[in-house]
């Protein structure tokens, strides 16, 4: 597919979307790259879940500072303006709705707004949560970003899910490779895809029920 | 860029419409966020229900909203201060309603909104007056009573120095309810003594993340 | 009643009791006091309901720090060690039982342990309960300090309150103008009591049963 | 004079008694309380309830715990490390007993022990396999679990400074969940890199005061 997004590209198209003056939850992995797209002009305030507010870039190598890590365990720095706190305050934070945005991988999101990322069906006797669950309820917006489809080709835009779920219809917005779609009480609506398909094209790579928004555009991203 | 300063206490209160629900940090005379509440008293708006450990005890601040009628409920710990036979009296002429909460259980009520938690159990209050009508449930063969949320609309609160971020701290045992208060509303305004630029205020000494902070106003020296 | 206590004395003989690293919340009202007769070798950490641990004394005339004033509005100094806080975490301290005494003061204390000590039936319609409640539940251990009996001479150790409670089955001592009064699970036991009186007096003055202890001392205090 | 000032990791952790629940502060690996994870391996307690976050990530600290077969039930969110085939295989043989907890839940319920709250309603996890067996309950339209407090018979954390009443601050990240297990438990202990003496600490900059803490001890350099 010839102007699919990489990874970071699809990192890049979600950071244009954060708006001047939102708390930004990113979830461990492929979310925290967002960080470093977020236009020059625009303030976003990053939270990350072990007790930081206003996280800026990784810095140099050679200058990190042990003691300061986000929840991925990836050196940061903080920005002028920073906060530092503990867990129950950075949950009450999240739990409480004062997040406006928290951006999480998914194996599988539903029409209904299901989100299912945590468990696989591959026999662990140790399913691991961390904090996925509770950024799913609690942030008053849920972006997720993935592949369009698993590696063999399987759809993860699904009218229902299939895997444990992490949270009930608590995603607002999938940015994937192919498209930028949102959702609403309908179910989902592509607002991008990228240049060279068509809705069919999309559709036959997702299982839910797409509709195209009127003043769609084509999705693209600068090379990363 | 973010920049939370409102450029006066008048614009700083200019939203609190008839009816909300306002947080008012503080605790007797110590923090009190009295000239947001001047402010307020100015606007005159109608049937608020004010939440504050103590709802009186200056003639400046939350005694001027209360006489200037515009507070049809009030919850609070302590409603016994110079102003009380003014509270009474509207009590009596069913003015006011009052709602009376164990301290400690008005701080966890609405740290509880803030937490986005709807309600906890505590043994504070049990076999008393504050309990009756209340859920009653045993945990570990102790009693405990059900105390629900308590969210404001807003909350006004008073703290020593901010940032363009709305980062606070406070000064001493100034800090009492203020922090509380501004986890528990949709909209926090803070008066304050000084606004500092971003990053003069040490990331670990910041007491209220301005993720909890809508707007700060500068007093006047 | 010749060796009665006034109540300076009252707070000076329960000081005595308060052990080496105990944390003690001290009411507002005549409790403020204990903190100025705890013995000089003894530290004992004083908490104020509004968010400090470790006050010291109060401070000289003119050197009052406005922004230092404890739970009855009275400045006070911090001694080395001291720390401040919010109110949720103050009483996260109270009601999870992190402070070991609470020192309060009442209207009527009753032998199961009951305290009352925040409404009067005096027809107020905006009653005042402050932190008594949760200090008197929430406490390890609560001392009563008060006059034995009422300005009429009314007792006010009773075999169950006649005022709305504060809390229920929390009283573990009380301190009065004549007496030193354990309560343990058959009711009280008097510890100590002022010279020149026999149990049938103090038992005169009290609707609760009273038992001596077979160690009693006589109830003394210096001259304050 | 009040000395909380422990001679030795060892002597910090004499009293951690077979079947325990002792909670465990960090996040990942930071902020671990590793070298008294390592004096409690050593004295081999049995069935420990251990409740933590990561429940292992180094060689150091929690594996010791795991690999000296102390624990017999792990309360934690992230069980994923390099270490989970060893959890897994312990889960297999019904040598260990697995609670996954979601990681704010998890926060709020070691949080709620401290604050005398024996359980809370919370969103998190309806609709998920975490939420299965406990209540549900609406309010205002809104379905949410009752998730119960976790109290800890010991605490172990890490932290930078200390002084002799207990008191202590946190390096940057490393703050997580350490005051929240001080908070939880009945004896908590902390090792820091620094005793500085009473009043060192500005008493506004104090993350965890002193009351909720039993023993320091100072690592050696």
């Amino acid at each position: 597919m010839p102007g699919k997004l990489n990874r970071l590209q699809i990192a890049w198209r979600l950071a244009q979307d954060l708006l001047e003056g939102q708390v930004v939850n990113l979830g461990a992995g492929m979310p925290l790259a967002v960080s470093n797209f977020v236009p020059p002009d625009r303030e976003v305030i990053f939270h990350s879940e072990n007790g930081i507010l206003g996280f800026g870039p990784r810095p140099e190598a050679g200058k990190e500072n042990r003691n300061l890590r986000n929840a991925g365990n990836i050196p940061i720095t903080l920005l002028p303006g920073a906060a530092l706190f503990h867990h129950a305050d950075s949950f009450a934070m999240i739990r409480g709705g004062h997040v406006d945005v928290s951006v999480l991988g998914a194996y599988e999101v539903a029409e209904n707004g299901d989100l299912a990322n945590w468990m696989l069906p591959d026999g662990s006797r140790a399913p691991a949560v961390g904090g996925a669950m509770d950024l799913a309820t609690g942030a008053k917006q849920v972006f997720v970003m993935m592949e369009h489809c698993s590696k063999d080709g399987a759809p993860r835009i699904l009218k229902h899910c299939t895997l444990p779920l992490t949270g009930q219809a608590c995603v607002s917005a999938v940015y994937t490779d192919h498209a930028v779609i949102d959702r609403d009480a309908e179910g989902f609506v592509v607002r991008e895809m990228i240049e060279g398909i068509q809705l069919a094209d999309l559709q036959a790579m997702t299982s839910a029920n797409l509709r195209l928004a009127s003043d769609w555009k084509i999705l693209s991203a600068p090379e990363i | 860029m973010i920049d939370k300063i409102a450029p006066s206490l008048a614009e700083a209160v200019r939203d609190i419409a008839d009816g909300s629900v306002v947080l008012i940090g503080g605790f007797i005379d110590q923090g009190t966020p009295d000239r947001l509440l001047e402010a307020l008293a100015e606007r005159k708006p109608r049937n608020l229900t004010v939440v504050a450990n103590n709802p009186s005890v200056n003639k400046r601040g939350m005694e001027m909203l209360l006489r200037a009628g515009c507070i049809g409920k009030l919850v609070c710990s302590f409603p016994r201060s110079p102003s009380s036979d003014y509270i009474e009296q509207l009590i009596g002429e069913g003015k006011l309603e009052l709602e009376v909460v164990p301290q400690g259980t008005l701080a966890e009520r609405v740290r509880s909104a803030g937490a986005g938690i709807p309600g906890f159990y505590t043994r504070t209050a049990v076999g008393t007056p504050l309990a009756e009508g209340k859920e009653h449930r045993e945990f570990n063969g102790e009693t405990y009573i059900f105390e629900n949320a308590i969210r404001g609309d807003f909350a006004l609160i008073n703290a020593e120095r901010a940032d363009r971020w709305g980062n606070l701290t406070y000064a001493g045992s100034l800090r009492n309810f203020n922090p509380v208060m501004a986890m528990g509303a949709r909209v926090t305004i803070a008066q304050v003594r000084e606004i500092v630029p971003a990053g003069a205020i040490d990331p670990a000494a910041v007491v209220t993340p301005g993720i909890f902070v809508k707007r700060v106003v500068k007093l006047e020296d």
